[in-house]
């Protein structure tokens, strides 16, 4: 069984590097890449596993390392002439030596900031006198390229404009009186109509209406009709007509 | 605390606080005595009253408060309200227009005339000294009537209201005919 | 303007805006040379320089502050509430750092060398008011840039991002000594 070990924090892949490297005190430019992977993949197995971003951000150095030591494993390849050899480890110290100065810098902010607490900064006090002050109307700028004679051609737009807003025609037509439907009386009509034919079409009853109200106060009898079990209607296949079927007496509806 | 020390720590109590702070709070936080802070104090004020310095210590009944001398207000305006070019807005013209050629105007007349509130266009013009109160309708509510102002003739070269290119109901009928020609000419397509 | 009267006005301006100042502005403003400003400014940092004074005027890039001597800073906690100090974690600092000597940066720039993603500490650092975005960098995405604003010079003690500490070759160099150091006590032992 592992033994719970309680881990050092570190800010990244980077971090640990650093840190494992100074703990074995080797050299960063000569780093001993087996023993450091190692090292660095047992923290990565005992690390927190709560937050995934962090332990994948781990991971990938962890293949990275594993990559180096592969490459550094193999035979050495062939080089061309003139070129030096790459070391597999070059981009990984340069990455470490930049993070580790920029780590070292991070260190001296911090002694800065300490050293610059001490000061004690004032807020505005600016005299009422001096923020209410408001400068005295600059009428040159103010009246600008604007002469009198703009200022007549745009009035004479504006009377225009609002000479425009009413229709000469329009506002001479009469008011058109709104078509009520009659509710009693489409009901004695439709129910005068199915009692007359007995078997009926839907259709042909809705072609008989003048208007669009009418039409669906027609649809609205029907449904009431049916639903008080005064007719019956029928459909031989979908998207067909029905057949309106007289049933019983009517009786006086009430459509809400 | 020598001299010297207890006048600098009262400065930089007064200038941290900017505010005003109470003398027995000052005591208090540097632990010196009525007479040696008052000394202080007085210190501080003969500095200040010098004319090389813009600041000034101001005493409120128990109180001391560091505040700008008020003859660099001026200078303080400059720093602080940088100008910004002022021009009419177009809200502002059309309202001004109206005023201008139907005066003396109602607030309503001028919303009816343009169609939108145009209060704060007709408080801008007023600000300006463009536009004026001139009196109250008689009318239920007793609205103010404003009418131009003698800046505005300034401003605009006229000599007296008079001298305004007038708007008779003329040209408003010369509209209504123009606006019921267009639409004629529309029908006859 | 005579020399007290600008030295005068030039404090007053500092101590009513509390905030820094742009010497430009201030020389806009009292009309005056940049060498009679520069001379004002002078005298005045002589005077503030006294045992009896308590404040002292700070530069920052092209703007002048006025602010306490840190020697009064114990008398000052006891009175006035001292603004409380933004305390960084490691990792915010260390993404200040990369801001601040390799500005203007991408977010990428940084997680790039820190090797974690940073947003959480660039957002702090932002709230803070150490960083800021300074524009957009003209690439596929156009991310934002980030920069140090006046705020990290102040509560970093530095007048400009050219006075940070130097952070030069030399320095790896002494890392590198330093490990070949370690190295060789470990190979002593």
């Amino acid at each position: 069984m592992a033994i719970p070990v309680k881990l050092e924090v570190f800010e990244g892949p980077l971090d640990l590097l650093l840190h494992l490297i100074e703990k074995n005190k080797v050299d960063i430019y000569d780093i001993p890449i087996s023993l450091i992977t190692e090292q660095y993949l047992e923290y990565v197995k005992n690390m927190p596993k709560e937050d995934l971003n962090v332990v994948s951000e781990f991971l990938v150095m962890a293949a990275t390392l594993l990559d180096i030591k592969c490459k550094m494993l193999l035979p050495k390849q062939e080089v061309e002439e003139g070129e030096e050899e790459i070391d597999p480890r070059a981009e990984l110290v340069q990455k470490l030596l930049e993070y580790k100065m920029y780590k070292y810098m991070s260190l001296e902010l911090k002694d800065m900031q300490m050293g610059s607490e001490r000061y004690i900064y004032k807020k505005p006090n600016i005299p009422k006198e001096v923020s209410s002050y408001k400068a005295p109307p600059d009428y040159e700028s103010l009246v600008g390229d604007n002469t009198l004679q703009s200022l007549n051609e745009l009035f004479k737009v504006i009377m225009k404009r609002n000479e425009d807003k009413i229709d000469p025609i329009r506002s001479s037509f009469g008011k058109i009186k709104k078509e009520e439907v009659d509710l009693d009386k489409k009901q004695l009509e439709v129910c005068a109509y199915i009692e007359a034919h007995k078997n009926c079409s839907f259709t042909d009853l809705l072609s008989k209406q003048k208007s669009k109200m009418d039409t669906i106060v027609t649809f609205l009898i029907i449904l009431e009709l049916i639903k008080v079990g005064s007719v019956d209607v029928k459909q031989e296949e979908a998207f067909n007509d029905f057949t309106i079927t007289y049933k019983a007496p009517f009786t006086r509806i009430e459509l809400v | 605390m020598d001299k010297k020390r207890l006048k600098a720590a009262v400065e930089a109590i007064l200038f941290a606080k900017g505010e005003s702070v109470e003398s027995k709070d000052i005591i208090t936080a540097l632990e010196c005595t009525e007479e040696e802070f008052a000394e202080a104090l007085d210190a501080l004020k003969t500095d200040y009253a010098r004319a090389d310095r813009g600041i000034q210590i101001v005493e409120l009944e128990n109180a001391i408060q560091l505040r700008t001398k008020e003859e660099f207000y001026d200078d303080l305006i400059k720093i602080t309200n940088v100008p910004k070019k002022q021009s009419l807005t177009d809200a502002a013209l059309e309202t001004l227009s109206i005023v201008a050629y139907k005066q003396p105007v109602t607030r309503l007349d001028v919303e009816k005339i343009r169609g939108v509130n145009s209060d704060s266009s007709l408080n801008k013009l007023v600000e300006y000294g463009f536009i004026t109160e001139v009196g109250r309708l008689d009318a239920p509510g007793r609205p103010l009537l404003f009418g131009t102002t003698e800046q505005f003739l300034r401003s605009f070269g006229v000599k007296s209201i008079e001298d305004l290119p007038q708007m008779n109901p003329d040209v408003l009928e010369d509209f209504k005919a123009q606006a019921e020609k267009e639409i004629q000419i529309k029908l006859d397509i």
